[in-house]
């Protein structure tokens, strides 16, 4: 494949970027929305066709005559060579996933762009202050993201993850004027900085190691024949590990290197995806604009840990523990988030844990394939489900968007009974809980369904914990649903008019990930994303993923969902006592709910009272008064001695004499007692 | 016996006859001429200095009188120096000399110089103890009456009283020492006593030793002889405090340098290593630590210039030819300094009377020349670069450490350290002129045109003496071709 | 002698003194200052041209652009020049931070004697990097040292008085143990029977084939050597002198101060302690490696709780210099390539950072975080080129920092012993305490609302505060986006044919 | 019996010493000068007896004593003169007095 789209497709974000930042001040608010809109257009449509072509196409390099999927590399230069093996590359990776993202990336920001036309303005059509310079931190953002997930090697992987945290950081702090927003992007960027740190460490080792960044080194061999065309197998990854086996010093501390690289790898991975103990950011991270929240810190930027244990998944492979981590990491995660979730008020919290908790579903979905198992189901599981959550949960984000558009808060308790004035978003956010909850035919069902198979091949239970939670997803996504546009509704105070449906810039992006959050669970993904390349099934056709489903699995999650959606409906369609009841039922349990399990509280400890208290105050005053204050006190003493001696010059003669004839006695003495 | 080795003593006789002139210049002339013996003086003397570069100097080293007398190039050179020096403080003591005080003694001024400068000739030249107690007497009695110029200032007077005293006290232990000596070899001759004493270290030579080095010691004002130093510069007129700093500080020196290597070089290593040893880090340290505590401008001179002694001692340490150039270079750059220091302190002493650290805060923005060239002078001083004071400490360590011993190190190493102390008051004297936000306290005044001029020459010498490798490369070599440390096996 | 390129990055800014002492008026010192730093720059790009061509005509020597005039001859002093690509590295370093400050400080005081002082410290700065003598680089090093004090003293705020006379003292304090090891190097720089020399590469090549510096004098000259310029370099617990010295000085000096000259110390350390002793170097790295791991995070911690910005970039500088040192003593090739590149970076970024402050302070005259905020809505521009220099000081890909740490990192990563390891991670650490402070300080100062009411008539930067601020971010830029070719000019240097004093690779 | 040299070395040795103690004792400063005029004979004494002794024959011990005499008749005028400046100043003769300049 030619590297011209390829290049274009990263090249215009960057330049958006650039032009919407420096120039933007100088432009119209509106040529900027509409520059910034139409080039993440391009961009969308020309990763399609670059997506298309690397499914469709056939061509040799990306597909070989048994159907396998390879692993091209489109193009691939020098960025920082450290040494002469050790070279960090800025290239492009076209694989069946990176070529997923794509799609999701694109479609999303673009869906945002169109979507912050009409968000970033006030109901009288004034525009944000600032509106250019949040175009082009989307589009950086864009750039850095689509970079990312084409990376060819894991450095380059980790300067676009760390350029991410900065557009995210960024996106968060957009309105810098709000005390809270600059603590939430502060806090984003710190505790995403502290993951990424053993993401750098991990990497150092598995450079240091294998001599090399390259992830076609690590998970595949060269296709021979075709230059940068690659193939996923197993015999790399193996290879790899026995030479650290061989090498010198193969274990380190207990575990063996290659695992503690692969653990450390995937802390970095924590902390992007939110994973416990490292998701207390994602919450807060809310506080910037809705769109970024749907783009950033729902569809895309929070998936690229999972991203990041697929791109490895053959190294993971070889380290049954790291798996068993990421596993146990993701399920305790999904829990947690969805415990958390069902008693939140701010709906953007609400969908924000509930990312934390699919994301964890995506986690232990990885973390629980294997090659054996269905062609190793749980990883296309996992991929299948990013995409399907992406458009869901965009469509979520969206619609709560729009609603806290209308409205001017993000609470529930100031909505209730919307969906007569908001019938558009009512029908779409619908449409999102039931995608979101499972059921069937909408798209959760599908990925969450094949994850739960996975699980169940995997464990048993693992499989009945992670059914819980997705009940609980439904439970409290319905919770959610009722609560803002069921229940009875405010009256509309005098001299407001009533709220309503959104300008079609708004509107627009909602449909249409409706629409694709319907269809998208009948994507045959197993003959377009699987962990090696291998199609899952001879031939596809629309009802490919129905024929395989797994019906007693499915109808248990079915089930689940359904009762789940049942006890929602009974306790919040209408204002009745049975919440109440039940909070004060379990009030322990619900405040442990309410306030996070007090995560935030545990991390203000740590880093107010122990870092800047105990490690840095005294630190700062060692350096004033114990390194300045001994520079100072030579200074002292020198000065003090010139005072003690100074009755030497008396004045007087006969002692100056005196001295003098001491001195002589004293010279000739000592110097006969040593030579003597 | 043949008078025709007077010849030898050329540049002696030279001064002599320019003090003779002056003398009677001084002493015949009617009122109204009086008025031009300054310039009188300074032309006689400035032609003498030039004579004495040109056709002074001897191809090589020159005995008289049975080898009392020795004159060689370096000799001639150091001679030299001194001249400049001298040149020097002269310009710098016109305004002094003509201010109405010291009218009527104004000639005297002048001859009593010219007869210390001629002892010092003595004492860098003789090579027979007889005549260097000449050289020495007369080059520091003069001085005391010197010292007591000024008549109508009670300082003046105690200072005199203190250096005569000590002087004398010191130059009977020198005499005591001498006798010793006498006793041990049964010569006055340097060589002869090299010879006769061979390299049997009894005490009693020792002791003999020690009183002698005290005797130098103190014209060097090397600690604990040095104790007259503070008081003698403080009371005495600042043109007298100059020359006294700079230039007997030089002869001394290098006469030093030569009654050690000549007369008892056949101890070098053996004892009087050990008693520099001592006297250098003494000197050095407490110099330095007196020094941080003064703030009249002269006392503090005073030390710094007795720690600047310690460095120079340094040179004699090294104990070979690179060792004698770089004390000598040391004692030119010192006197370019010093001078341009005590310069800047006559002119605005003649002024204002203003001889106080404090006085000076804010000089800066009143005299920016003045405090210019006092900045320049107390950074060749600390041995900041690129002025000159850098170049000569630089090369008096790296001549001290040639021995390459650790004892040498450390002793350098705590040189090292003491040039920090040394920075710190200097820098004191930078920042009363330049950063005290006080308001000036010395009003804006033009000094006078033989004290700008003075100014101009050292502070071009500071410069110029550093960068310009010649200086240093032609005392190096006439150094090179001297046969000083013949006697060092 | 004056058909050599180097001499004139001595000699333009003699000349620039000259001119100073005849200016009348304010706008003639400007002129001199803006066209004599426009030659300096345009100097050292042309020198790095020709250099590249040099190298590319396949010129192997260690050292181009040689020349060697006698100065002292009894003493075999020669004024001996030459360049590689560290070098080369460090004078473009310098003359965009000397353009850059000349621009920063268009509004000072007494320009006339300031500019004077200034250029004299850089004329120290360059010669320092130019020469290849031990004598004239040590003479230079000190010509570089003392100017502060004035321009501190004088121009300076605050304590300036004790801050100078601090830094001053200190400084010198640790050139008086460095002169006494270079005259120790001196006498021990030939085999018996030939003739010494101060000259860096032929020391280098005695002691590569005769050991004429022993083992043992190793021992004891390397120290002192290390620790003379390591003050310098501000490594603990000698770095106290930088941040009172910063805090008070102006902002150009500031600039000039922590961008080049602590650039002295690590490029001291490198050319003259590791390359001329390396056997020591070897064998005693590991107790200076504890010292600059621990300034390296120690610097970051404390300024973790500053409030005053200047000392906040003083402590970041701490940190920062330490990785510099840090990653020298870990003697090879890819680190010592990223302690050069980190010199690079963190000069530009630091000089960055203290022309905005001393941007800011001009406006706000406070310089306590807590009496500020918000200043971003107010002062754009000046609020745009602070996140952007912290965002190269906590080492954001496509900017200065990111390039260097990383470097640094792997080369340290080579090393396979529990002790390297150790302090790798322990310096890997300082990234993630490296954003803590950054991001309070830029959260502090420009975010939130704006808390002093009288800030919000300020005005933004004026064209010449553009003109520095651009200059700086351009060029963290142009390191972050092309390190490759800074890389390439600096490794070339620790090549194994050519790099073979510290005999590594 | 026999004059052996230590008999004329003893005597000059306790004259120098009790010159010494003179000089650091006594308040006034002509009695000072005085221990000063000891010392120096003393001096005198010890060339001329190491001469005639140890190296009869020569004159050099002798020729010295010569100008040390005539040396310290220059400085005794001198000292007197000042000191007599001193107390016209001051009124002042005694050392303790003349302690104005110190530390």
């Amino acid at each position: 494949m030619e590297p011209v789209i390829p290049i274009i497709i990263l090249a215009l974000p960057l330049t958006m970027f650039l032009v919407l930042g420096l120039l933007g001040h100088k432009m119209a608010h509106r040529t900027a929305g509409i520059l910034g809109t139409l080039s993440m257009g391009v961009t969308m449509v020309l990763a399609y066709i670059t997506t298309l072509t690397y499914f469709f196409s056939g061509s040799s390099e990306f597909i070989n005559e048994e159907g396998v999927r390879l692993q091209s590399v489109i193009f691939n230069w020098d960025w920082l060579a450290f040494t002469d093996s050790l070279v960090i590359r800025l290239g492009f990776l076209l694989d069946p996933i990176s070529a997923l993202l794509l799609v999701v990336i694109t479609t999303i920001s673009f869906m945002v762009h169109l979507y912050s036309n009409g968000y970033m303005r006030d109901h009288h059509g004034v525009w944000e202050t600032g509106f250019q310079r949040f175009y082009a931190f989307l589009s950086l953002f864009s750039f850095s993201m689509l970079g990312l997930v084409v990376a060819t090697n894991i450095f380059q992987m980790y300067i676009f993850w760390e350029l991410v945290g900065a557009s995210s950081y960024l996106l968060i702090g957009f309105y810098y004027t709000k005390p809270s927003a600059v603590s939430a992007s502060k806090k984003a960027f710190i505790v995403t900085r502290f993951a990424d740190l053993g993401f750098l460490i991990g990497i150092l080792v598995l450079s240091f190691y294998t001599g090399t960044f390259d992830f076609t080194n690590f998970t595949s061999t060269g296709v021979e024949g075709m230059a940068n065309v690659y193939q996923v197998d197993l015999t790399t990854a193996e290879g790899i590990r026995n030479w650290i086996a061989s090498s010198p010093a193969p274990v380190f501390m207990g575990g063996s290197v290659l695992t503690w690289a692969l653990v450390l790898i995937f802390m970095g991975g924590m902390g992007k995806s939110a994973m416990m103990p490292l998701h207390i950011w994602l919450p807060d991270a809310m506080e910037g604009p809705t769109p970024v929240s749907a783009l950033i810190h729902a569809a895309t930027m929070v998936v690229a840990g999972v991203f990041l244990v697929a791109r490895l998944f053959p190294l993971y492979l070889m380290e049954e523990v790291a798996l068993n981590i990421i596993t146990v990491v993701g399920a305790l995660t999904a829990f947690y988030a969805a415990m958390v979730a069902c008693v939140q008020v701010d709906i953007k919290r609400v969908l924000a844990f509930s990312t934390i908790s699919q994301i964890a579903f995506m986690m232990v979905s990885l973390g629980v394939a294997r090659p054996e198992f269905h062609h190793g189901l749980g990883y296309m599981a996992a991929m299948f489900h990013l995409f399907t959550h992406a458009m869901f949960k965009a469509l979520l984000f969206l619609c709560a968007g729009a609603l806290i558009h209308a409205i001017g808060s993000n609470d529930y308790t100031d909505m209730h009974g919307l969906r007569k004035h908001m019938p558009v978003t009512h029908v779409t956010f619908l449409i999102g809980c039931l995608a979101i909850a499972g059921i069937i035919p909408f798209a959760g069902f599908f990925s969450k369904d094949e994850i739960l198979t996975a699980v169940f091949g995997q464990s048993i239970f693992w499989y009945i914990w992670m059914s819980a939670v997705a009940g609980l997803t439904a439970f409290y996504m319905f919770r959610l649903y009722y609560l803002i546009f069921w229940w009875k509704e405010h009256k509309t105070p005098e001299g407001h008019h009533a709220p309503h449906d959104q300008l079609w810039t708004m509107t627009l992006p909602l449909v249409i990930l409706a629409v694709v959050s319907c269809v998208a669970g009948f994507v045959p993904f197993g003959n377009l994303v699987t962990w090696n390349g291998h199609p899952m099934f001879e031939s596809v056709n629309f009802f490919t993923n129905l024929g395989a489903l797994d019906w007693s699995v499915a109808a248990i999650s079915l089930a689940v969902a359904i009762l789940a959606i049942i006890l929602a409906t009974v306790m919040y369609k209408k204002e009745n006592p049975l919440p109440a009841k039940m909070r004060s039922a379990l009030p322990r349990l619900w405040d442990w709910c309410y306030h996070r399990f007090y995560w935030d509280e545990l991390y203000m400890f740590i880093t107010h009272k122990i870092i800047f208290g105990c490690i840095s105050r005294p630190i700062a005053w060692f350096d004033r008064h114990v390194i300045d204050g001994s520079m100072d006190g030579m200074a002292w003493v020198t000065q003090r001695i010139s005072f003690a001696i100074r009755g030497l010059q008396s004045g007087n003669i006969q002692l100056y004499v005196w001295i003098y004839l001491v001195g002589v006695i004293l010279l000739g003495a000592i110097t006969a007692v040593c030579l003597l | 016996m043949d008078y025709s080795q007077f010849l030898a003593m050329k540049q002696e006789i030279a001064l002599l006859v320019v003090f003779l002139l002056v003398f009677l210049y001084d002493t015949f002339m009617p009122r109204k001429a009086l008025g031009a013996t300054s310039a009188v003086t300074s032309v006689l003397f400035l032609l003498f200095t030039v004579w004495s570069f040109i056709w002074g100097g001897t191809a090589d080293s020159v005995e008289a009188f049975a080898g009392m007398y020795v004159t060689s190039p370096v000799c001639a050179l150091i001679k030299n120096i001194l001249n400049v020096g001298v040149l020097i403080v002269l310009v710098q003591a016109t305004s002094w000399v003509n201010s109405d005080s010291q009218l009527v003694r104004r000639g005297e001024y002048y001859e009593l110089l010219l007869v210390t400068l001629f002892g010092m000739y003595l004492m860098i030249s003789a090579r027979h103890f007889l005549l260097f107690l000449i050289g020495l007497e007369s080059a520091s009695l003069p001085l005391a009456a010197m010292v007591a110029f000024d008549k109508h200032r009670y300082e003046s007077h105690e200072a005199a009283v203190k250096y005569l005293l000590t002087a004398v006290f010191s130059s009977a232990i020198f005499m005591m020492g001498l006798s010793f000596v006498y006793g041990l070899s049964g010569s006055l001759y340097f060589e002869d006593i090299a010879m006769q004493l061979g390299s049997q270290g009894d005490a009693m030579l020792i002791i003999a030793l020690a009183f002698v080095v005290s005797g130098i010691g103190f014209k060097l004002s090397l600690v604990p002889f040095h104790l007259w130093t503070a008081d003698v510069y403080q009371g005495a007129p600042t043109p007298v405090t100059s020359y006294l700093s700079v230039i007997s500080k030089g002869a001394a020196a290098f006469a030093f340098l030569i009654i050690l290597v000549q007369a008892f070089g056949q101890f070098y290593s053996q004892v009087w290593e050990w008693m520099l040893y001592a006297l250098i880090i003494a000197t050095i340290t407490i110099g330095n630590l007196f020094a941080i505590r003064q703030r009249n401008m002269k006392r503090f001179l005073a030390f710094s210039s007795i720690s600047q002694a310690g460095y120079i001692m340094l040179g004699v340490v090294g104990c070979n030819e690179m060792g004698l150039a770089a004390m000598m270079y040391y004692i030119l750059v010192y006197i370019f300094s010093n001078l341009a220091a005590f310069g800047v302190i006559g002119a605005i002493e003649n002024k204002t009377g203003m001889v106080e650290m404090t006085d000076y805060n804010g000089l800066s923005k009143t005299n920016p020349w003045l405090s210019f060239s006092m900045t320049l002078a107390m950074f060749s001083l600390a041995g900041i670069p690129p002025f000159a004071g850098f170049f000569s400490k630089f090369f008096i360590f790296t001549s001290a450490i040639n021995q390459g011993s650790i004892a040498i190190y450390v002793l350098v190493l705590i040189a090292l350290i003491n040039t920090i102390i040394s920075l710190y008051y200097y820098l004191l004297v930078v920042k009363a002129m330049y950063i005290s936000p006080e308001e000036p306290r010395i009003a804006t005044f033009r000094s006078t045109c033989s004290e700008r001029a003075s100014l101009w020459v050292t502070v071009l010498g500071i410069i110029l003496l550093g960068i310009v490798s010649y200086f240093y490369d032609t005392i190096f070599n006439t150094v090179a071709l001297s046969d000083i440390f013949g006697f060092i096996a | 002698m004056f058909s050599n390129l180097l001499i004139y990055f001595v000699v333009i800014p003699l000349l620039m003194l000259a001119g100073f002492a005849i200016c009348k008026n304010i706008r003639q010192v400007r002129t001199v200052a803006v066209a004599g730093s426009i030659l300096l720059v345009g100097l050292s790009v042309w020198v790095l041209c020709d250099y590249l061509a040099l190298r590319a005509a396949g010129n192997m020597e260690e050292m181009l652009f040689r020349g060697d005039w006698t100065w002292f001859a009894p003493l075999n002093i020669k004024l001996s020049v030459g360049v590689d690509g560290v070098s080369i590295a460090m004078l473009i370093l310098s003359s965009i931070i000397v353009f850059a400050g000349s621009f920063a400080s268009w509004k000072i005081d007494d320009a006339r004697h300031f500019f004077m002082w200034l250029i004299l410290l850089s004329t120290g700065v360059y010669g320092f990097f130019i020469c290849i003598d031990l004598f004239t680089m040590f003479m230079f090093y000190e010509v570089a040292l003392i100017p502060m004090y004035l321009l501190i003293g004088v121009w300076g705020t605050g304590r300036k008085e004790y801050s100078a006379m601090k830094l001053t003292l200190m400084l010198m304090g640790g050139s008086a143990f460095l002169m006494l090891s270079l005259i120790g190097i001196y006498y021990h720089s030939a085999p018996e029977g030939q003739a010494l020399t101060w000259n860096i590469i032929d020391i280098a090549r005695n002691v590569e084939e005769t050991q004429c510096i022993s083992k043992g004098w190793q021992y004891f000259l390397f120290p002192m050597c290390f620790v003379g310029f390591g003050v310098l370099g501000a490594m603990f617990p000698f770095h106290t002198w930088s941040p009172d010295g910063h805090a008070c000085a102006p902002t150009a000096v500031s600039m000039l101060h922590a961008g080049v000259l602590m650039k002295l110390g690590g490029y001291g350390c490198f050319r003259v302690a590791m390359y001329l002793m390396p056997q020591a170097a070897n064998d005693l790295a590991w107790i200076f490696l504890i010292l600059t791991g621990i300034s390296v995070v120690y610097g970051a911690f404390s300024a973790c709780v500053q409030t005053d910005l200047k000392y906040i970039n003083a402590y970041s500088s701490v940190s920062h210099c330490g990785m510099v040192l840090f990653a020298i003593l870990m003697i090879n090739t890819t680190a010592l390539t990223g302690a050069i590149m980190q010199m690079l970076s963190h000069g530009l970024m630091t000089a960055l950072f203290f022309a905005l402050i001393g941007m800011i302070y001009g406006r706000t005259h406070t310089r306590d975080i807590r009496l500020m905020g918000g200043l971003m809505k107010i002062l754009p521009f000046l609020g745009v080129g602070y996140v952007i220099a912290g965002m190269a000081s906590l080492g954001l890909p496509g900017l200065s920092g990111f390039v260097a740490e990383m470097t640094i990192f792997v080369g340290s990563f080579e090393h396979t012993d529990m002790f390297h390891r150790v302090f790798t991670i322990v310096a890997c650490c300082s990234i993630v305490i490296t954003a803590v402070y950054i991001l309070r300080t830029v959260g502090k100062l420009l975010f939130g609302p704006v808390l002093d009411p009288h800030h919000a008539e300020l005005t933004d930067a004026s064209w010449w505060e553009r003109l520095s601020t651009i200059t700086l971010i351009l060029s963290v830029a142009a390191i972050g986006c092309f390190p490759n070719f800074f890389e390439s000019l600096i490794r070339f240097t620790f090549s194994p044919e050519i790099f073979r004093a510290i005999g590594l690779n | 019996m026999e004059l052996t040299i230590l008999w004329y070395l003893i005597p000059s040795l306790l004259m120098f010493c009790c010159g010494v103690y003179g000089f650091i004792t006594r308040k006034n400063m002509i009695a000072m000068l005085i221990s000063l005029e000891l010392m120096l004979n003393a001096v005198d004494i010890n060339f001329v007896v190491f001469n005639r002794f140890l190296f009869p024959g020569e004159l050099e011990g002798m020729f010295f004593t010569l100008f040390a005499i005539a040396l310290a008749a220059a400085e005794t005028a001198l000292a007197i003169a000042i000191i007599i400046n001193v107390f016209r100043v001051s009124e002042k003769i005694d050392v303790d007095d003349v302690t104005k300049m110190k530390f």
